[in-house]
């Protein structure tokens, strides 16, 4: 069924049963006139509200969507609104970097006596969404051709080759606790000099297979959570063990369980810039790091790549070389100079307008191929075979490859890592497309810490999740005024 | 699925300004509707037998009906289709009165309208299930948190209707507030002598046990079935042995305690009875002052007591109770007035509270009833009353009126003129709040009769004069002037807030509470003890501010429904709430930490960790699925499904 | 004429909007409690107690509040601001009824206002302002030549006070001058009383 | 450390003593005050009373010679020159306002001023209490002070600044510090009359009466003040407020700056004390001679 076409906009609700649906009804027992074009589902609360609802709805055409609850303090749960208020003011800081304009989500507390508020809210947001007219929508936007131009950030210290780690003292650490242990995660020589794969270390044997350096690119604390209840050693980079954080912090792997093993790292290289640079070869002839720059010889021809050119964009932020904790832990962190610089991928989006954006990932998600490679890569996504993506109970996806459905996935992906992406990256560096998706993440990552209290996953196994809990007073979040 | 959908027309409610004819022809072409009237109105008798023969004439295996709110009739028609055979939930409600007939002014938009929102009715049947309740037994006890005079009335009301009562109170007595009090309005009879016996018998009931000086540790469980710790507090005295003879007291040489049942307006010894019709009577040691546990050497008590109850290592104890109903009559107390630094922020002796006042007017009090300045210890000439001390004060961020202010301020001005006929009392108020029965008769008794003098405005500041009285400067806004007096003592009526630890204890009852500190009831009118905690009820102040008669009633009321809630011997669970689909549970816990009511347990299935609803605590909110990510925690009846067919029917 | 108050007559509903929007106070919240009377230093100068003042623009009484002596006497101490229990600015709504007042020709004090004058007519002369300036131009304009006659030995006596003026230099006096004028202008533009 | 400085019209006139013991002491302290150039006067109460406008104009001029002099911090000891400042410099931030203002002066006023204090404040910044006790060479224990702010230094707090503005406590600390004994002064916020001493003398008369009567009857030695229009009506006007009272007060009412400054030996007569109508010749006595022999010392 359309709306009334040129008369009314698409405008969707999500009322708490308790207060706001009663204050609607009240504004209807009152007579309230309101324009028609809201439309109402209701929910037992404004906890029960998904943002993903929300997101649904604005990419599948809603012009508009309001959310209402009970006031703070007044919720029928007790506590329903305090979390929605979080999550909510999440969403509604994270749908500009997609491009959505958050002015048509708007989330509000009335109670079921202030009819009259209602009427006057419904009507103010209506004619807000009127005002601002009908919502772009992704599949008639014009793709933005391809995008040049993210300027590296400055390094946070100096970025080398690891080549004098105590690699040695490293494998007589695994080997002096591998008895105990049912494995020990780390990577080896791939298949070739310039690429790494996992290493299972089981016997003594395969730790003279462990390697470090450079091209240690993967996140192993991905393979973590399937050895849950078992013994298990890994070894980490300072971003890795972040993951392995939240991973404890979460109940998906328990302390006792994990021998952590850790050195400082001095950067990884950015493979994508790496494949550039050699081109098509056949033969990796040799691979040679000296302190600062690796020297690779593909087919004969010589190429010097130094770190501070092709370190990986995360490294150059990197704030912790060296491990959260570790059990065995080999080496200082160096120091490092903390700065906050905004990510190159989550600058270019800041620059641009909403339009832009729009167009931006309009062109950029096109490319997908809903391979998933990013969800698979990444440490935090626990859910594997469950992912909501590709379930039919719940089934919040459809298998059709069009434009929403594959942003609808990034926006899945993004605020289910809400408060718990550490930015490790894999998810990008995963892509075979080479979408730059970091930015959603990016994005949410940043809203988190302006939001509560700087807070940043991955260093405190300890630490309460900030969407797992709430303050009655928020410190940052205020209410808007209505007009 | 083979739907019904009932367009209503509410007599001309709905279809003055919605072409019902129009939204039923539409509604047909949905999927699975295979049916639709439009009764002029369905609520009726005529209406809902209507909708029960379409049921069985047509195979119905769900039913819309598009009519008012839900919150009206939802119950209404979930028994009609129930009474037809069909499940209750195998129904949904399209509101098409409140959400639009009432509110929109154009017929065609209207129409449009409640088509859209039969679709979205239709879209959500279609993914609706069956629904059964559950029952359980039930624990026929009940917990009392407070006893003051409200606690004490559910108690006794509970325990006169065989009901067992676990009575915690955190001072060393019960009696609460209203035992500090000299005399009550507006009948002007002692507060001891009416209270006293209904303490007397609270200690010696068969059914209830009495946990003085003791808090609430912690709670868990769910209605028919709590668990609650109770902390018994270390009095360094067993209670066991002691008499409540008082020769410790007697013999104590820490003679200058602050004495906290008399509001401070005194001093007792650091081993106490607080007061001479104390329940339990029983002595207990004031660690903070005590010289042998402060300094490690007396112990006069412990050689005195003829019974040998001293201890001092006493530690606080644990004692756990199982019960089916918590009742919370947490009370009050006053609010910090010092933060009035124009009236001396607590600095000036003869500025004074109310409930102090109540202290040195009682023959129990410090001053044995002797009405005096507590500078000088004179008698004082002139005393004014300032009203609304921390009340109605938004500057404060307090805008709430205390209730029963105004008619103590009263009986205290007449108790004055009774102390001391000489004096002249005055009191400033802004409004005399004397609703009750024989309340307003009585403040005008005590104009007319004892002289006091009123005088309508606020007071802006209060001095010491140098010369040993104070400068209150008012106004009289009934005169337009600005009035001076000076006082001998005044007597500010204090604003009250919840009790202190009012909010932890919410915390750990799942409950609410508002922005002064006070419990939240279901309903503001028609569920004023209940809370959104099935199994638990409020009695008296903790719950809003009311008098002594109101805080009786309430406790009295609080003790029906407990008494109601026993009355079956299993309960009914609400089916709307969450359940796991333990595939899909990955054991994160990220549901467990979020749940307002703790409703889900860690749960070991064949060596891995899942999470479980359990079912009788559950209140159906639907936080655990927003929060869980797979989709494996499901809310009953608003499953993700069920909403997303919604949103799928708007937007797409 | 009757002395009941029609409030529907004299209700002045665009008054009230005036005030609180000059002063950013919202009317209806006063609730009358009279604690910026009881604290008021000048109330007993008042012809109308503040509370009277605030009930009077709360109803829109227009004249009744324009016309007051109180609001001349009002001496800007911000005691009623501090202590009102429903945060408004009282002493912001005296200061806007003045100006209004001023603005309107409906000055029911001319000494006060004379006063005034006769100070800033030293500041836009000189710059800064000059006591002995502003009691000589006080004393011809209300025509009280005794004002404070009494004081004066003692504090000639004392040197406080100056026999000339102090002539802000480099031309600062002329630009305090300038912002009078351009005062004086906008005023007449704007078609109120300066 | 220097300070940019506005001494406010009273200062040069009737105040002269309050303008030479505030430099005395603030050199005492190392506090090197730099008068504004060529700064006019803030308008005083007739001119907010008349138009905000007009008011906020006469300030920003000063205010706009204190942002060019890039000093961080402006000092005044009179308590109506600092509001009227302070309220101006927040006038300023309302884009409206600071338009309407910016059409009375000769240019635009720059963007942003430098903060606006009293001396009693910067003093305060400038060292602690322990600092201040440290250069006292004359103990006041003899002495018993009624501190009184006025009601101006504190009020609006939200402008002013200036703690609780029922219980300002900053001279109190500044006076103890020099072991004098600061009685809690119950009127210390209440209004002397202000700038009504002219046009409505019983006004003054009675407000100051009522301050000095509680002070007399607290039995102090001294009323200690740090507004010139409050040292004014309360010393020069005592006459009026005793006729008003039908009474006698004979009440020393003098600057903190004074206080200080007997306290850190300065002769009376660098302080100014000669200027004060009710004599301080009592203190001085009470004091014994060591004031007058510290000030050779000077």
């Amino acid at each position: 069924m359309p709306v009334m076409e040129g008369k009314e906009l698409r405008i969707v609700g999500f009322l708490c049963n308790w207060c706001s649906y009663g204050s609607a009804d009240t504004a209807g027992v009152a007579r309230a006139w309101q324009p028609t074009d809201l439309r109402i589902i209701r929910v037992p609360c404004s906890g029960r509200v998904d943002p993903l609802f929300i997101v649904k709805s604005l990419l599948n055409g809603a012009d508009g969507v309001l959310v209402a609850g009970c006031h703070p303090r007044d919720c029928h749960y007790s506590a329903g609104n305090f979390y929605a208020r979080r999550r909510l003011e999440v969403l509604k800081r994270f749908l500009p970097v997609l491009g959505i304009n958050d002015a048509r989500f708007e989330y509000t507390w009335i109670s079921a006596s202030e009819g009259q508020r209602w009427q006057q809210m419904v009507t103010s947001f209506t004619n807000r969404i009127h005002a601002l007219g009908p919502a772009p929508r992704f599949e008639n936007a014009t793709p933005l051709p391809k995008v040049v131009g993210m300027a590296l950030p400055p390094s946070s210290r100096p970025l080398g080759t690891g080549k004098n780690a105590p690699l040695d003292d490293l494998k007589q650490g695994i080997k002096e606790k591998l008895p105990d242990l049912e494995c020990v995660i780390g990577w080896q020589r791939g298949y070739d000099g310039v690429h790494t794969a996992p290493l299972f270390m089981k016997i003594p044997e395969d730790v003279e297979k462990l390697v470090w350096g450079p091209f240690n690119v993967a996140n192993p604390a991905v393979y973590l959570p399937k050895f849950k209840g078992k013994k298990v050693g890994i070894v980490v980079k300072g971003c890795d063990s972040r993951s392995v954080v939240e991973l404890l912090q979460e109940h998906l792997v328990a302390r006792e369980d994990v021998t952590i093993f850790a050195l400082p790292c001095q950067g990884t290289l950015d493979m994508s810039r790496v494949k550039e640079k050699l081109g098509r070869y056949t033969v990796v002839d040799n691979v040679v790091c000296d302190e600062t720059e690796v020297i690779i010889t593909v087919d004969g021809k010589k190429h010097r790549l130094p770190m501070n050119d092709f370190a990986q964009v995360k490294c150059r932020l990197c704030t912790k070389p060296m491990a959260v904790f570790a059990d065995t832990p080999l080496g200082e962190s160096p120091e490092v100079e903390i700065a906050t610089h905004v990510p190159p991928e989550l600058a270019l989006l800041d620059a641009m307008n909403l339009d832009e954006r729009m167009a931006y990932w309009s062109g950029q998600i096109t490319r997908c191929l809903r391979c998933y490679a990013c969800r698979n890569a990444c440490p935090m996504c626990v859910c594997r075979d469950y992912c909501v993506s590709d379930s039919r109970d719940p089934r919040w996806m459809t298998q059709e490859a069009d434009v929403t459905q594959k942003l609808f996935f990034q926006a899945i992906h993004a605020l289910h890592l809400a408060g718990r992406c550490t930015g490790c990256g894999e998810c990008q560096r995963a892509c075979p497309v080479g979408i730059p998706i970091l930015a959603l993440r990016q994005q949410i990552a940043r809203t988190v810490e302006e939001l509560f209290d700087d807070y940043r996953a991955g260093f405190d196994p300890a630490a309460v999740p900030p969407l797992l809990s709430y303050e009655v007073e928020e410190k940052s979040i205020r209410e808007r005024e209505w007009k | 699925m083979r739907i019904g959908v009932f367009i209503c027309h509410c007599g001309s409610n709905i279809a003055g300004t919605v072409d019902c004819t129009k939204v039923a022809e539409i509604a047909k072409k949905f999927p699975d509707v295979v049916y639709t009237a439009e009764p002029m109105y369905t609520c009726a008798e005529p209406g809902q037998t209507a909708m029960e023969d379409a049921i069985h004439e047509y195979r119905l295996d769900g039913v819309v009906v598009a009519s008012c709110s839900p919150r009206m009739h939802e119950a209404t028609f979930r028994r009609t289709v129930e009474r037809a055979g069909l499940n209750r939930y195998m129904f949904e409600m399209a509101n098409i009165r409140e959400h639009v007939s009432w509110i929109g002014k154009e017929k065609d938009a209207n129409t449009n309208k409640a088509a859209e929102l039969v679709e979205i009715a239709v879209a959500k049947l279609r993914n609706n299930r069956p629904l059964t309740a559950k029952t359980f037994d039930v624990t026929k006890k009940v917990l009392i948190a407070g006893g003051g005079v409200a606690g004490i009335q559910s108690a006794l009301d509970c325990a006169d209707g065989g009901v067992p009562v676990i009575l915690v109170e955190r001072e060393s007595t019960i009696g609460g507030k209203m035992a500090k009090l000299d005399k009550t309005f507006p009948t002007v009879d002692c507060s001891a002598c009416i209270l006293g016996p209904k303490m007397v018998d609270v200690a010696q009931h068969p059914n209830i046990t009495l946990h003085a000086y003791s808090e609430i540790e912690d709670v868990s469980g769910y209605v028919g079935n709590f668990s609650v710790k109770i902390r018994k507090l270390a009095t360094y005295v067993d209670w066991e042995k002691c008499t409540g003879c008082g020769v410790c007291s007697e013999k104590c040489p820490s003679k200058k305690t602050p004495d906290a049942f008399n509001e401070f307006t005194g001093t007792t010894t650091a081993v106490s009875i607080s007061f001479p019709q104390a329940i339990p009577k029983k002595a207990v040691i004031n660690a903070r002052h005590c010289r042998q546990l402060t300094k490690g050497k007396c112990g006069v008590c412990a050689k005195f007591c003829p019974t040998g109850a001293i201890d001092y290592a006493m530690q606080d104890s644990i004692v756990t109770e199982e019960v089916g109903c918590i009742i919370a009559a947490t009370g009050y107390d006053l609010m910090d007035w010092t933060v009035y630094r124009e009236y001396g922020g607590g600095a000036y002796p003869d500025v004074i509270t109310s409930l102090q006042y109540e202290r040195l007017l009682s023959s129990s009090g410090p001053t044995g009833g002797h009405l005096i300045r507590p500078s000088d210890g004179g008698e004082p000439q002139n005393v004014v009353f300032v009203q609304c001390v921390g009340s109605r004060d938004k500057s404060i961020g307090r805008p709430q009126c205390s209730a029963f202010c105004c008619m103590y301020t009263a009986k205290q001005a007449v108790l004055t003129k009774e102390h001391l006929p000489e004096s002249q009392s005055y009191v400033f108020y802004m409004d005399i709040r004397a609703p009750g029965k024989m309340y307003d008769e009585f403040t005008r008794r005590a104009m007319e009769e004892y002289g006091v003098e009123y005088i309508r405005g606020r007071v802006s500041a209060i001095y010491p004069d140098g010369l040993g009285q104070y400068v209150v400067m008012g106004s009289d806004t009934l005169l337009g002037e600005p009035v001076e007096i000076k006082a001998d003592l005044v007597v500010l009526a204090v604003g009250i807030e919840a009790a202190r630890g009012t909010r932890a204890l919410a915390e750990k009852l799942r409950i609410s509470y508002d922005k002064s500190g006070f419990f939240m009831e279901s309903h503001v009118k028609l569920k004023p003890v209940e809370t959104n905690t099935a199994g638990v009820f409020l009695a008296g102040v903790c719950q809003g501010a009311k008098d002594i008669p109101a805080s009786v009633a309430q406790g009295s009321a609080a003790a029906a429904k407990v008494m109601a809630l026993f009355a079956r011997d299993k309960l009914e669970n609400n089916p709307q709430i969450a359940f796991v689909d333990l595939r899909r549970c990955v054991g994160c816990g990220k549901c467990i930490r979020c749940c307002p009511f703790g409703a889900i347990k860690e749960k070991d299935i064949r060596g891995e960790t899942k999470a479980q609803v359990i079912e009788t605590v559950c209140q159906g909110c639907g936080l655990c699925t927003s929060t869980c990510p797979q989709g494996a925690a499901q809310l009953s009846h608003a499953t993700d499904n069920q909403i997303l067919a919604e949103v799928n029917a708007l937007c797409r | 004429m009757s002395n009941i108050t029609d409030i529907r007559l004299k209700r002045d509903a665009g008054f009230i909007a005036e005030v609180e929007a000059a002063s950013g106070q919202k009317l209806s919240t006063c609730y009358q409690c009279g604690n910026c009377t009881a604290g008021c230093p000048a109330g007993f100068a008042y012809d109308k107690q503040v509370n009277r003042i605030m009930r009077g623009a709360q109803l829109g009484l227009k004249d009744d509040v324009l016309n007051s002596r109180a609001i001349w006497m009002c001496l800007s101490c911000f005691t009623c601001s501090l202590r009102c229990p429903n945060n408004i600015d009282v002493a912001a709504i005296m200061e806007t009824l003045r100006h209004m007042a001023r603005k309107k020709n409906m000055v029911s004090v001319r000494k006060v206002e004379k006063f005034w004058f006769s100070f800033l007519n030293t500041v836009r002369a000189f710059g800064r302002s000059w006591e002995i300036g502003t009691m000589a131009l006080y004393m011809l304009r209300s025509l009280r030549v005794f004002t404070d006659i009494d004081l004066a030995p003692e504090a000639l006596k004392k040197q406080k006070l100056p026999f000339k003026p102090y002539v802000v230099p480099n031309g600062g006096a002329g630009a305090v001058g300038r912002i009078f004028k351009r005062y004086r202008e906008r005023a007449d533009r704007e078609g109120v009383r300066p | 450390m220097n300070y940019a400085y506005y001494p406010g019209c009273s200062t040069q006139g009737a105040s002269t003593d309050y303008e030479k013991s505030t430099r005395a002491v603030c050199a005492a302290l190392g506090m090197n005050l730099v008068e504004l150039p060529e700064w006019n006067c803030c308008g005083s109460t007739p001119a907010h009373a008349v138009d905000t406008e007009l008011s906020a104009a006469l300030c920003v001029r000063n205010l706009d010679i204190a942002a060019r002099q890039e000093s961080e911090t402006l000092l005044t000891p009179c308590p109506s020159c600092l509001s009227n400042l302070k309220h101006a410099a927040k006038r300023m931030q309302n884009p409206e306002a600071r338009a309407r203002v910016n059409e009375l002066l000769d240019n635009p006023a720059a963007s942003e001023f430098p903060a606006v204090t009293s001396v009693m404040q910067g003093m305060a910044a400038h060292l602690d209490a322990k600092e201040i006790a440290s250069r006292t060479r004359k103990s006041l224990s003899a002495l018993t002070f009624a501190p009184y702010y006025g009601c101006l230094m504190s009020r609006p707090a939200e402008i002013m600044k200036f703690g609780d503005p029922e219980n300002p406590t900053l001279m109190e600390s500044l006076l103890t510090a020099c072991s004098a004994t600061v009685l809690d002064f119950p009127l210390k916020t209440a209004c002397c009359g202000a700038s009504y001493g002219i046009p409505e003398r019983s006004m003054t008369a009675r407000l100051s009466a009522r301050i000095l009567q509680l002070a007399t009857d607290m039995k102090v030695d001294a009323i200690v003040v740090a507004c010139p229009l409050c040292q004014m009506n309360l010393d020069l006007r005592q006459p009026q407020a005793e006729k008003a009272a039908d009474t006698r007060f004979a009440m020393p009412v003098l600057y903190f700056t004074q206080a200080l400054g007997l306290a850190f030996g300065f002769s009376p007569d660098t302080l100014g004390l000669e200027k004060l109508r009710v004599s301080a010749d009592s203190l001085l006595r009470k004091l014994g001679t060591g004031a007058a022999n510290a000030a050779g010392s000077r």
